[in-house]
């Protein structure tokens, strides 16, 4: 079953002047990790933000085309926070709010009105441990999230999004600041939530890509050149450029 | 279990939401309302003659071109002096001197503290200092160098907010380039603060030309253009506040309502030159 | 410094690339640092020399008449009584007054402007607000005087309209333009980063403002409420044709009052001798008033801030 | 040209400002600048010789008498005693009027009007006006041995002619005095003692409210087309300006 | 020869509340490229600020111990703008100026007083050739530099520090965002530079400090726990800690 249908895409930047996504389709069935890959500035941050419609905070943006989660067309008739709350986020630059790392945490579900300090403290350890931080700052829960070292602020922004217990998560190279311990267990994460929920990550390592996902879609210049099972688009890649991409002697 | 929005919250979004709506149209009934009591009993005598001619107290001439020429002169030495003073301390404030330092809360808490002292006490103060110990005398200078004081803390202060404001990581990386303070605050910290400077220098503006009693007491009254920064001018406020002040003929209330009319034009127009003064120094782009 | 190049090939190397001006920027440094240090110690300066300008000419006043005498005296009569006490509750109570109607319209606007208005009607109303910081005092208060006085009369039922809630509505108004000024430029200024992040939690639009980017603007915010309720304290000529004046106790709102800045406008330019200098030990009260209030607000938001 | 400088009293300036403009019609190469910075100001600047001339609207106080300051009585100024035009009352007696400014009237009713709170309107301590309609009314009284206004505090202080006319002119139950040239059909003014308010009544000293302009100044500080202009003031010829603006000539 | 060297370097937080770190002695030599590793949080980033006194713009920061460039200390009598030219700086997090990338690139040359339009043209290209992000920004060299890419921002920050020629070149996890071929492109970007400059990188890809560096360093918690040649380090590493986290199995 697709969780997520995306039919004849095109975005395009600053009024129509640049074309960042060229008529793509994909479709990402529930329950499993797609991988989007391809090179630096292809617009593989651009599609996976328009999953959540985030690009409808950029000034000069303009979408068509078709994108569906679970049937139902998500520029049309939807509230859009929630079909956030339904399709979290992990942003490419970590982002926390000016506020303790507890409070970092506890946002989103007080945004839907959880006050309930148990319930938050629950969350709040139980994301920060799934996110590998919590042995980290649980002694400094209550101090300013700026005070973290560049890789601690992508674990939390995980956290972050994880809290939530989101339908669908969408990572932007989450792992791009972390050690491989950390990785590793980021990666861990992932194959645990799978289990639930639709995963959605752009990743610039193929070995990642290849570790952690079932399906891989590889774009090279707004362009989706191919999608398939991860193991055949490694193997046995349809397209050339694909071919030269996973095999590193492309560009 | 995944989170969805629940009913109360939307209720709480919709409850917020009509409250914003309802505060800004609040604001601008008010805005509304103020205008069109002051247009609607204005605009009928404001003509070409009423602008451009001179005044006479005899009754020859009832015109306001004197006064527009003041209140124009008036603003641009005031800010001329306020403005690089205020944000130079500003700068001073957040750039300089070490953060969260003694000096720096003392001079945020002195110049908060006088921004609340009536006008008038400034205008008494211009009165007896520029006046007449420095011996200026009634003049735009006097009292320009008056008002400059009176802007003084708005500037300081909105400029330093803005300056704060300005994320960290423009600096260092200006600074990991190794480029000169100065430089870095001129063509990287300045820019990006613009839009507060702006809203500084235009509450400022606002503060200058809509003052009555700290302008009479030291610029004075006399309804002809000035000749240089040392004559005597009659702004328009002050000039609004004699008509209001001994009011005897219905024309003289039709000659204020007109001239508040006026004041209203030469605000927006003043305004509208500074933003685009500063838009041009505003190279940054979001 | 070591001259070198990126490229092998013939590249300019360093050395000529940058001048070596190390000397000279040192210099120039040093120039701006004290230029800018000279300019705080200008304004500051400045101000001091105003707030001792006041002291100085109210010390005959408080010599004549004692502290108490004059803040805590509840009547006013030259050149015998010097006493403030009903002019400094007429000051405060339509400050408060004006804050409390005010800032809540104010930055209803401000977070209105910044945050939901499509852009053209923000465009529209940002100038306008910034019209209404220009229109002069006596335009205000001879709207008040006009308009909201007769109408406060009809309403409450009141002999005189000029009364201490008229000096609330006009002040209120007159308070609006720095307080959402200042606030909407702060809030603008926050990172684009924190409401995406915000809104990608799933947060309602209303939620990422109100808890999270009114509070990252909070200094700003903060400052611009200063600002207004400086102004409010501040305020004269408005006042002046609005709230009556009578330098009696107010007993309600609904009775006319003398501010202390009114009180000081309405008899400097008759006033000599002790009586000119109590007029000043009316500023003086002010001073220290507003010293109080911002010491408290200092006090609040580090408090917070912790 | 020369630039003879004039300031002090408001009041005195609106008619000033007349005076100067007329005598510099004749006198081309003679500037005088008015600037109205209130009477005590005015006394300062002519001790001092900051300018010429000082205006003030009121007799000077012992304190302020110093031997070689001139004064000269360039008008006397009418008090106009008004009330709302709906108000049926159109003659009261000092005593009357004594009696409400003291507070000690409140109802209209108490002086053969409709049953109404009377509203009470006074002006500033600084005008001159104020001190006359004191004098006149025998609004005095002492307190520790001094002499202080025994006007009623509360009573309402409008800061001018036009704003003492406008609440007049607005408030049905209220009563204010104003300069005699100020009065137009916008409020009523009253009869006092049976006496209309005239210039010729106060000139006949008929009508006894009214104050006296002065203009002072020190031999030592002024020029010789200074002394000429305030020669040409009380002339015919500068008091009949005073006389078509409203005020009453010395002569 | 070493061209910094750092000696019982401890540096503190928060005003002395969190010890970053532990005494630290290190020698970097010149024309080599020395890479930092350790998992997230160790103190790479800390001591990378270190030595071009970066740390001094944060609040509450306290170093003592010693650092020297050239043998000369450099918290002591230097000017730290001409240290900063002299030893640049490329952020874990791309932090582009919010102006055209023509102008982010010119910046650093601008500010030392380089006006002339050929120069500017021309190292604005050859930085960003190097950097590997002409071919995709030659066209819009005057658009803001946020409209890029997460990746393209990173490189632009490389090309901006590397305008400027300096002597010591830090790189804070450079390639993070970057996909394979870009990261080749930068890493036989640093294999040029090391001909001429002495360069430090922090990577948490041990593959890329196996490819790249001459020396290797090895963080934890603080402490720096081994430093030797690369291929020693990774081959037969002297702690046993080190061991487990060079090849994957610590933590
Ligand atoms: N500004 C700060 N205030 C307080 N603590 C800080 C600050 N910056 C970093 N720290 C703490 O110091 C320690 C070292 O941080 P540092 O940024 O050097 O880590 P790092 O090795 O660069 O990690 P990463 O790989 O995640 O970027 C961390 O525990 C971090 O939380
Ligand atoms: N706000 C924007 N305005 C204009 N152009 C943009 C904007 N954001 C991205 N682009 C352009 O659109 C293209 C795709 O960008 P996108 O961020 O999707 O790349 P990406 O695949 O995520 O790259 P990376 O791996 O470097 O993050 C790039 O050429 C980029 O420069
Ligand atoms: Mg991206
Ligand atoms: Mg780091
Ligand atoms: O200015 P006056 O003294 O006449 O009020």
């Amino acid at each position: 079953m697709n969780k997520i249908s995306i039919k004849d895409l095109n975005l395009y930047y600053g009024n129509g002047a640049n074309h960042a996504l060229h008529g793509i389709n994909l479709d990402i069935p529930a329950r499993q990790v797609t991988a989007l890959i391809g090179p630096s500035g292809c617009g593989k941050s651009t599609l996976l933000r328009c999953l959540n419609r985030m690009n409808d905070l950029i000034e000069g943006v303009k979408i068509d085309g078709l994108v569906t989660l679970d049937e139902q067309d998500i520029y049309q008739n939807v509230d859009v926070a929630s079909l956030r709350i339904k399709v979290g986020m992990v942003f490419q630059k970590a982002n926390p709010f000016p506020m303790s790392i507890y409070d970092n945490i506890a946002y989103g579900l007080r945004a839907q009105g959880v006050t309930d300090k148990k319930t938050l403290n629950e969350v709040v350890e139980r994301s920060l441990r799934s996110a590998a931080l919590w042995d980290e700052v649980k002694d400094r829960l209550k101090s300013p999230a700026f005070g973290l070292s560049g890789g601690q602020q992508q674990r939390l922004c995980i956290a972050r999004t994880i809290a939530m217990e989101p339908d669908v998560i969408l990572m932007d190279e989450p792992t791009s600041a972390l050690d491989p311990i950390a990785t590793k267990k980021i990666e861990d994460l992932i194959q645990t939530l799978k289990q639930k929920y639709t995963i959605v990550i752009v990743t610039h390592s193929m070995q990642q890509a290849r570790r952690i996902s079932d399906r891989t879609a590889f774009f090279l210049m707004g362009d989706l050149v191919e999608h398939n099972n991860t193991n055949i688009l490694f193997s046995t890649p349809a397209d050339d450029r694909t071919r030269g991409y996973v095999n590193g002697d492309f560009g | 279990m995944s989170y969805t929005l629940t009913r109360a919250r939307k209720i709480q979004d919709t409850a917020a939401k009509a409250l914003i709506w309802l505060g800004a149209s609040l604001t601008v009934g008010f805005l509304l309302w103020i205008l069109w009591y002051i247009l609607s009993n204005g605009l009928a005598h404001v003509n070409w003659e009423f602008v451009s001619s001179d005044y006479t107290s005899i009754g020859e001439a009832s015109g306001i071109w004197p006064m527009i020429v003041s209140t124009i002169y008036m603003v641009l030495a005031s800010i001329g002096v306020a403005a690089p003073i205020g944000i130079m301390t500003a700068i001073y404030l957040t750039e300089y001197a070490k953060p969260g330092s003694k000096l720096v809360k003392v001079i945020r808490f002195c110049t908060e503290s006088l921004a609340g002292i009536p006008s008038i006490i400034f205008g008494l103060f211009g009165l007896t200092f520029f006046v007449g110990v420095l011996g200026l005398g009634f003049s735009v200078l006097s009292g320009a160098l008056t008002l400059s004081i009176l802007i003084l803390p708005v500037i300081i202060r909105t400029t330093e907010e803005a300056l704060m404001a300005v994320p960290q990581s423009y600096r260092e990386g200006s600074y990991g380039l190794g480029a000169p303070k100065i430089y870095t605050i001129t063509r990287l910290i300045l820019p990006s603060a613009m839009p507060g400077i702006v809203t500084s220098i235009v509450l400022s503006i606002g503060r200058i030309i809509g003052e009555s009693a700290p302008v009479f007491l030291t610029a004075g009254m006399v309804a002809r253009i000035p000749e240089s920064l040392m004559d005597s001018g009659r702004t328009l406020t002050v000039h609004l506040y004699k008509l209001t002040q001994e009011l005897y003929t219905i024309h003289e209330w039709n000659q204020a309502y007109a001239t508040a009319t006026v004041l209203i034009v030469v605000v927006l127009v003043i305004n509208t030159i500074t933003k685009l003064i500063a838009s041009r120094f505003n190279k940054a782009t979001y | 410094m070591q001259s070198a190049s990126i490229d092998t090939t013939a590249v300019p190397a360093t050395g000529t690339i940058l001048p070596q001006s190390g000397r000279r920027r040192d210099w120039k440094e040093q120039f701006f640092k004290i230029l800018f240090l000279l300019a705080a110690i200008i304004g500051v300066l400045s101000l001091a020399v105003i707030a001792y300008f006041i002291f100085q000419e109210s010390l005959p006043a408080f010599a004549e008449a004692g502290v108490s005498g004059i803040v805590t005296g509840t009547e006013w009569l030259p050149p015998a009584l010097y006493g403030i006490l009903p002019m400094i509750v007429a000051s405060l109570a339509s400050t408060i007054g004006a804050v409390a109607i005010g800032v809540p319209v104010a930055l209803l606007t401000a977070i209105f402007i910044a945050e939901v208005a499509p852009k053209w009607l923000a465009n529209i109303i940002r100038p306008a607000v910034e019209l209404l910081a220009g229109i002069p005092s006596v335009v205000y208060g001879f709207f008040g005087l006009i308009i909201i006085v007769p109408m406060i009369q009809e309403w409450f039922n009141v002999p005189a309209g000029n009364t201490v809630l008229a000096g609330m509505l006009v002040l209120a108004v007159m308070i609006l333009p720095t307080v959402i000024a200042v606030s909407e430029t702060s809030l603008r200024a926050v990172p684009k980063t924190y409401k995406e992040g915000s809104l990608a939690l799933g947060a309602s639009p209303m939620f990422t403002i109100f808890k999270l980017l009114v509070p990252a603007a909070r200094s700003g915010i903060l400052t611009g409420v200063i600002l207004g309720i400086a102004r409010a304290l501040g305020e004269t000529m408005a006042i002046i044709m609005v709230m009556g004046n009578a330098p009696a106790m107010p007993g309600s709102i609904l009775e006319p009052a003398r501010t202390l800045t009114a009180n000081i406008a309405l008899e400097m330019s008759y006033a000599s001798g002790v009586h000119a200098s109590a007029l000043y030990a009316t500023g003086i009260v002010l001073l220290v008033f507003i010293m109080m209030l911002n010491g408290t607000l200092l006090y609040l938001n580090r408090e917070k801030a912790k | 040209s020369e630039t003879i400088s004039v300031s002090g009293s408001t009041s005195v300036t609106e008619v000033m400002e007349v005076l100067a403009e007329t005598y510099q019609q004749s006198n081309k190469n003679t500037f005088i600048e008015v600037q109205g910075t209130g009477s005590s100001a005015g006394v300062k600047a002519a001790k001092n010789g900051t300018s010429m001339l000082g205006m003030a609207s009121r007799s000077l106080k012992d304190s302020e008498k110093e031997p070689e300051l001139k004064e000269t009585t360039i008008a006397r100024d009418g008090i106009a005693v008004v009330v709302n035009g709906k108000n049926p009352v159109a003659d009261l007696t000092k005593d009357q009027i004594a009696a409400i400014y003291r507070g000690e009237i409140t109802n209209w009713s108490q002086v053969g009007g409709e049953s109404k709170p009377v509203v009470v309107v006074t002006r500033d301590t600084a005008s001159g006006t104020r001190g006359a309609f004191e004098d006149i009314m025998k609004l005095k009284r002492k307190v520790n041995g001094i002499s202080v206004s025994a006007i009623s505090q509360r009573a309402q202080v409008g800061n001018g002619n036009g704003v003492v006319k406008t609440i007049v002119a607005n408030n049905p139950f209220a009563i204010g005095y104003i300069s005699l040239g100020s009065v137009d059909n916008s409020v009523k003014a009253l009869k006092v003692d049976g006496k209309a308010a005239s210039v010729a009544a106060v000139q006949s000293g008929d009508y006894q409210v009214a104050r006296p302009f002065l203009v002072l100044h020190k031999d030592a500080n002024t020029s010789d087309a200074a002394r000429k202009f305030l020669d040409w003031v009380v002339s015919a010829e500068g008091q009949k300006v005073v006389a078509d603006k409203g005020y009453i000539s010395v002569l």
